[in-house]
């Protein structure tokens, strides 16, 4: 008896479609870079500063979508800032799961004084500020690339190990586990080949969500100036970058902005259509 | 003149045509109990939902109508409708366990009705939910009354619902497999309480179930139906002494007696199947679906 | 109360009114002047801590206090609480005169004993005053009358300067001695043009205008100055009308709104500059002379700074008491490509080391920054940019471990050459980071040189030393962009204090 | 005595989270580099200088006798004096808390309506094109960080139609004679509109700032609960009762979807305290994230420490409410 499931199902695949279709665009600039990208990002022509984009009076074609106060090419930047804020989503988004995942269906299956200790260690780590903690990490580390994944990690693998901790219980009650259990299979066995499975799919969706929070987290870092040192550009460096002329050189803002705003909005849209997916609930 | 009919009652899923109804036709007269028997999914739960208005949102009426006490319900506008619905008729749900509101207490579920819809006042809708849990034999009546749901047992509950089905001196009531979520020993019990209670307020009762057993203990008439159609429509003595289509005798033929329960059960034979869905595409091609 | 309907409206009416009214009036009717300030003021007392040390806060201190000696807007000394103040003959003893009819705010009288305790307070390593060592060179300080004397226990020829310049404020010694530090901080008093009202730590302070300070009342009945920290909120405060002053805001928010309000830029004390660390590749002076020599200063103030900024070749700006403006070290690139030749780098085979620098600290510091690195690219130079707090610039620089260049703002509000070359490039000094010996050895005679005119040319002839070893790389003297009402008019104090007793209504 | 022991043993949690905080970030801030010692260096300052000022800090003993002296001086009250200001640590950041608290209080308020509303209307006209709508506008409620907001509110409202102020908590002129430093609520119970207006105009913007990610947080997790409570058979019940859609949304369906929303609005109510210190610099609003973020640039090294325990005391005590709420409010644990 077909039902009302695939109504549904068709709008969430516009949604992933077009989520999905923006990421692989990105990737594809990310990886390409080099060699699409019109100039050099880290080119600069003092005298060439704050052109405006194209379509604008007084542009100049070779810049498409204009350039900063230092006269570097924003398209191009925003094709290498691609790279980062990837880099940065895949790395920081994976570490955050692996962890977070790990902790959590141990305290969640093993139970007893492991649980303590895990749930001890969250509610440790949930009680620092966010943002004040990853200030003060940076502080120690310096900033860069690597620091801004584990500021990252730092703070956000308690939301993982909640999450997995609380499906590890609830599947751990189910029936199906104690029969595993029954038919002689080690404690871990059963939690990787009964449990693990069971959420995966919770895993996948939030890891696409920290992917899209990651890339937040490296905007807000470069609004506080402790993001990336180096000259590698990066939307939320730009971002900064673009706020004291925004009256003058509305582009460098904006142009980012956007590319930040749809990166995120997809991997989020990308969760949310996964989780429609995944979910059997949903009637 | 029956209380209920239904004429031709056509559904089906919207956007994918499938049909779920086909041209379903069938009347409950007051006082008496009629029983809806088919496989799971045959649409029998589907009837009952349309009467009462709750069709999930991805099934569409394309046909036929539904005179409630000869008001077609069909054509009323969605808020009149409601209203008729809640004053006239009344569902007892299958799943006892989910079919109370977790966070509020018994007595506003059995008041609700009374007060929002009829415009009883409190003290009346409290008094009738009062009588009525006497009326299906729970004790300490006030204490259930201000109780929440997680505290009561299965059988309880249902009692409960039963009793809030009977609140409103409904005309209808739809029975949804009221016993099927119940262990074997309540059953027996809510089976007979919801006999008692039909026969004492001569509603009229539409009774649905898998269960031919069951039809033939509490049901005086009962359809027969398969994939959405109605193969047999008959009184239930003639029916259980022999039944004319062939399905309903496979379907009898695969019912477990309380007499015997041991007499082995055989399948519905695959030749029974063929033969009714033939009949099923015949009647389709006949009222012009293709 | 119980609120009826009516009161309601009529609150609600005179609610939307009032935060209407909120808004200060139009520029014309001010009769509270309200100036959004860049840096908020962690305590009161100007003669400890870190603020006692910090320049940008040192406008908020002279509202309230006077310094020893007044500073007029050019830099040069005036007289203030001491109307006359020099030493013996043979520099062993330092004599001060003390204005008189000066009153505290709480109403005290101000007296010679006032000075000298504040003298002795600041001497007095106790108080964790970070200038202890100078004022430490003072000792046996008496009150006679309106006179103050003291042993000089250890000659320092910038003694006075430093009485308009860090910590050289006068407290008054009965109300602190009664009150103690933290009564001080809660209700502070001086002799300043203005008194402290209302203090909300982080927010706002409001100062009421001391009516018989000595040097006239100011124009502003009320000041309220409100701490907002970014720099774009502090743009749309003057600009939505909120706020009538402020300062510090970027160049093009600068250019933007000068049209329409009175816009000031004036040099004020303060330099950007690249330290030089005599570490690996810089030992080398070839590449010391080419990374100067590549730098084009002017176009990097013309189209980062939006031309406000003044190059310089010295740490000495135009307006300092040892300005050389024969020292050039002009922009010229073949001249750096071809010293990086002779030291066998190119282009293909640049040099490579690593520059620190802060971001959002100074005006487009990162960014200028940036700039320099894409200039030096152009000759063979290539420099890692690495991002660092403030605080561990301080932290590297006192252990001498800043990398071979590292960016900083060096501020020197009395213009004197000690304050600015001086500790910049003095091995011994824990703020210099260049140690080699030829220069300690030219700067060490100039501490304790007594003859003022044989000091000055000496530090010039060690400017001209430096420039031309390019022991450090001066950039530019920073232009302090002010904003203020139509109705107000702002006179630019050049070391960077914003002071209200200085507006006057237009 | 459940319940004793119960309290007990979340006693004892919560105080050895306490400690595990303090803990770690006594650590840390002794590691970051830049001691404040060199942040007040002037010119020409020699290193017997140095020596004078780090003993006069403390800073010269070592970490464990650092902590100790900490600990013991917490144990009656006394958490040390900040270096910048010269003022006590506890002072300085129990007057900054009524500010960071009315503020994010203020947020929560607004993200719970905005989102209780997306909800509903999610949740009403559910499957249709109103619900994809919702769905993409939280998407970009979540996707811009509230920093961004805060900018374009400022440019919005404080600069293009100047309607709400956009610095500071309240105006300076305004006479202002309040015990607490609650101005919000004191204001209120004191009945002074026009000052509770002044201060509504002078937060309204940085709460909706935090707000506007926070609701879509809410609203998707609160439609999520819904849909899923729409087709439990109480509900479908309440219908052949002859009750509306809406009246089905809001008497049966919303009570029993609201529980699981609790728990992550208290979650998300301890970020939003943690969060407010990229607001509370944009706006130059003087809450305790403004505090923080001078502290941490100027290694106040025990004004940090401070701030961070406080934070952590919040967030333990915003759990237990929140867990207390969670049993009153659903009947079947009340009566366990």
């Amino acid at each position: 008896m077909a039902d009302g499931r695939g109504t549904i199902r068709r709008r969430a695949g516009l949604r992933l479609w077009l989520a999905g279709g923006w990421l692989a665009l990105l990737a594809l600039a990310a990886i390409l870079a080099p060699w699409i990208a019109p100039a050099d990002p880290l080119a600069q022509d003092l005298l060439g500063g704050r052109l405006p984009p194209i379509w604008v009076r007084g542009a100049d074609p070779q810049y498409l979508l204009g350039t900063d106060s230092l006269g570097r090419d924003v398209l191009s930047r925003i094709l290498w800032g691609a790279r980062i804020a990837l880099i940065v989503a895949a790395l920081a988004g994976t570490a955050t799961a692996l962890i977070g995942a790990t902790l959590g269906l141990l305290a969640g299956f093993l139970r007893g004084w492991v649980d303590l200790l895990i749930s001890r260690l969250i509610d440790i780590w949930m009680a620092f500020p966010p943002v004040l903690f990853s200030i003060l990490l940076i502080a120690v580390t310096g900033p860069g690339l690597g620091p801004i994944i584990l500021a990252i990690v730092v703070i956000d693998w308690t939301r993982f190990a909640r999450v997995v901790r609380a499906e590890a219980m609830a599947q751990g009650a189910m029936d199906y586990v104690a029969s595993a259990r029954v038919a002689g299979r080690g404690r871990i066995g059963t939690m990787l080949r009964e449990i693990l499975p069971n959420v995966v799919p919770t895993i996948v969706v939030l890891l696409t969500l920290e992917m899209g929070i990651s890339v937040i987290v490296e905007a807000i870092l470069s609004f506080v100036n402790l993001s990336i040192s180096t000259d590698q550009p990066t939307w939320g460096g730009m971002i900064a970058e673009g706020r004291t002329s925004i009256h003058q050189a509305w582009w460098v803002l904006v142009f980012p902005l956007i590319a930040l705003f749809l990166t995120v909005l997809s991997f989020s849209q990308l969760g949310e259509g996964l989780k429609d997916r995944f979910d059997p609930v949903l009637r | 003149m029956s209380f209920l009919t239904i004429r031709n009652l056509s559904a089906e899923l919207k956007g994918h045509g499938v049909p779920l109804l086909r041209r379903v036709s069938l009347q409950v007269a007051a006082g008496e109990v009629r029983g809806l028997v088919g496989e799971s999914g045959a649409g029998k739960s589907m009837i009952g939902k349309a009467i009462l208005g709750i069709l999930p949102r991805a099934v569409a009426i394309t046909g036929g109508e539904i005179l409630l006490d000869g008001v077609d319900l069909l054509q009323l506008p969605p808020a009149q409708r409601r209203r008729r619905i809640g004053a006239s008729a009344a569902l007892i749900p299958q799943d006892p366990l989910t079919a109370l509101n977790p966070s509020r207490r018994i007595g506003g579920q059995i008041t609700d009705r009374l007060v929002d819809i009829l415009g009883w006042q409190r003290a009346r809708a409290e008094a009738r939910a009062r009588e009525l849990l006497a009326e299906v034999q729970i004790a300490e009546p006030e204490r259930v009354l201000r109780s929440y749901p997680h505290e009561l047992s299965g059988g309880m509950r249902q009692r409960i619902l039963i009793a809030s089905a009977f609140a409103a001196e409904p005309r209808l009531i739809v029975a949804d497999e009221p016993t099927t979520a119940l262990d074997v020993t309540v059953q027996k019990q809510i089976l007979k309480l919801i006999q008692a209670m039909q026969a004492r307020h001569g509603t009229a009762l539409l009774f649905v179930t898998h269960d031919l057993g069951v039809v033939s203990k509490v049901c005086q008439k009962l359809s027969v139906l398969y994939a959405g159609m109605v193969v047999e429509d008959t009184e239930v003595r003639p029916f259980f002494a022999g039944p004319k289509h062939a399905y309903s005798a496979a379907l009898l033929a695969a019912t477990p007696k309380y007499t015997d329960p041991a007499a082995s059960l055989q399948p519905v034979p695959e030749a029974v199947i063929e033969a009714v869905r033939r009949e099923v595409a015949d009647a389709d091609r006949r009222a012009g679906h293709g | 109360m119980t609120i009826t309907r009516r009161t309601l409206l009529k609150t609600a009416a005179a609610g939307a009114a009032v935060s209407a009214l909120g808004l200060p009036a139009g520029a014309q009717g001010i009769d509270e002047l309200v100036i959004a300030y860049n840096v908020n003021l962690p305590s009161w007392d100007p003669t400890t801590g870190p603020s006692a040390v910090n320049p940008t806060i040192q406008g908020l201190y002279q509202s309230v206090f006077d310094q020893f000696i007044l500073q007029q807007p050019d830099l040069k000394p005036a007289p203030g609480l001491l109307t006359e103040w020099g030493w013996n003959e043979d520099k062993t003893k330092v004599h001060m005169t003390v204005r008189e009819g000066v009153t505290w705010h709480d109403g005290s009288s101000f007296t010679a004993e006032d000075v000298a305790w504040s003298l002795q307070r600041a001497a007095d390593p106790a108080t964790g005053n970070p200038i202890q060592f100078v004022w430490g060179t003072l000792t046996n300080i008496k009150a006679e009358g309106n006179t103050v004397t003291a042993d000089v226990a250890q000659f320092d020829p910038t003694i006075f300067k430093w009485m308009y310049f860090l910590t050289g404020y006068v407290l008054p010694k009965e109300y602190y001695t009664r009150v103690g530090a933290e009564g001080f901080e809660a209700a502070p008093i001086g002799t300043g043009p203005y008194m402290v009202e209302k203090f909300e730590r982080d927010a706002y302070v409001r100062l009421k205008a001391n009516a018989n300070y000595w040097g006239g009342k100011p124009d502003f009945e009320t000041v309220t100055i409100k701490f907002v920290t970014d720099a774009a909120a502090r743009v749309a405060e003057v600009e939505s009308g909120q706020s009538h002053v402020t300062l510090e805001m970027p160049y093009e928010e600068f250019d933007r709104l000068k049209g329409a309000m009175n816009g000031y830029a004036t040099p004020i004390s303060d330099i950007g500059m690249i330290f030089l660390n005599d570490i690996d590749v810089m030992l080398d002076p070839n590449v010391r002379k080419a990374a100067v020599a590549a730098i084009d200063k002017q176009t990097i103030i013309d189209r980062l700074l939006s031309g406000y900024g003044v190059a310089i070749d010295t740490l000495e700006t135009p307006d300092y008491d040892a300005y050389d403006a024969s020292i050039k070290t002009p922009y010229d690139p073949q001249a750096a490509v071809a010293a990086l030749a002779a030291s066998g780098y190119s282009i293909d085979n640049p040099v490579k080391f690593k520059i620190q620098t802060t971001k959002g600290f100074k005006p487009k510091d990162y960014e200028m920054i940036q700039a320099i690195v894409g200039l030096w690219r152009k000759v063979g130079i290539e420099a890692e940019i690495e991002v660092y707090e403030i605080a561990k610039h301080y932290e590297l620089r006192a252990a001498d471990q800043l990398a071979p260049a590292a960016f900083y703002n060096w501020g020197n509000s009395v213009g004197d050459p000690t304050t600015s070359t001086g500790f910049a490039m003095f091995g011994p000094s824990p703020h210099s980071v260049w140690d080699s010996q030829d220069l300690i050895d030219r700067i060490g005679p100039l501490w304790g040189e007594k003859d003022e005119a044989k000091r000055i040319q000496g530090w010039k002839d060690v400017d001209r030393y430096i420039a031309e070893n390019a022991y450090v790389i001066p950039l530019l003297q920073y232009v302090q962009p002010i904003l203020a009402a139509k109705g107000v008019t702002v006179t630019p104090h050049h070391s960077g204090a914003l002071l209200p007793h200085l507006m006057k209504r237009a | 005595m459940r319940l004793i022991r119960q309290i007990l043993l979340r006693m004892l949690t919560t105080a050895v989270t306490l400690i595990g905080v303090a803990v770690i970030v006594f650590v840390v801030i002794r590691v970051v580099p830049g001691n404040p010692i060199a942040m007040m260096l002037p010119p020409g300052a020699t290193d017997e200088d140095v020596l004078r000022l780090t003993a006069l800090y403390g800073l010269d003993k070592s970490l464990p006798q650092q902590f100790l002296i900490w600990a013991g001086g917490v144990l009656h009250g006394d958490f040390g004096t900040s270096i910048t200001s010269r003022q006590p640590v506890l002072a300085l950041v129990l007057d900054r808390l009524p500010a960071t608290l009315e503020l994010s209080i203020m947020a929560l308020v607004i993200a719970v309506l905005i989102g209780g509303v997306v909800a509903l209307t999610g949740t009403r006209s559910r499957d249709s094109g109103i619900e994809a709508a919702i769905d993409i506008g939280n998407g970009i409620a979540l996707s811009i960080p509230d920093f961004l907001w805060g900018l374009i509110l400022i440019l919005l409202f404080g600069v293009l139609l100047p309607v709400f102020n956009i610095s500071g908590r309240i105006t300076p002129s305004l006479p202002l004679n309040f015990v607490t430093n609650f101005y919000l609520f004191e204001s209120i119970l004191r009945g002074r509109p026009d000052l509770w207006l002044d201060l509504i105009s002078h937060m309204f913007l940085p709460s909706l700032a935090l707000a506007i990610p926070l609701s879509a947080i809410i609203g998707q997790v609160l439609k999520q609960s819904l849909k899923e409570t729409m087709h439990l058979d109480y509900v479908t019940l309440s219908r052949t009762k002859g009750y509306g859609e809406n009246h089905v949304i809001l008497r049966e369906a919303l009570p029993n979807a609201i529980l699981p929303t609790l728990t992550l609005v208290g979650v998300q109510f301890t970020f939003l305290i943690g969060g407010t210190v990229i607001i509370e610099r944009l706006f130059s609003y003087e809450g305790l994230g403004n505090l923080a973020i001078d502290a941490v640039i100027n290694r106040d090294l025990p004004l940090i420490q401070g701030i961070v325990i406080l934070f952590a005391v919040i967030f333990t005590a915003v759990n237990l409410v929140v867990d207390l709420l969670y049993a009153v409010l659903n009947p079947r644990l009340r009566h366990g």
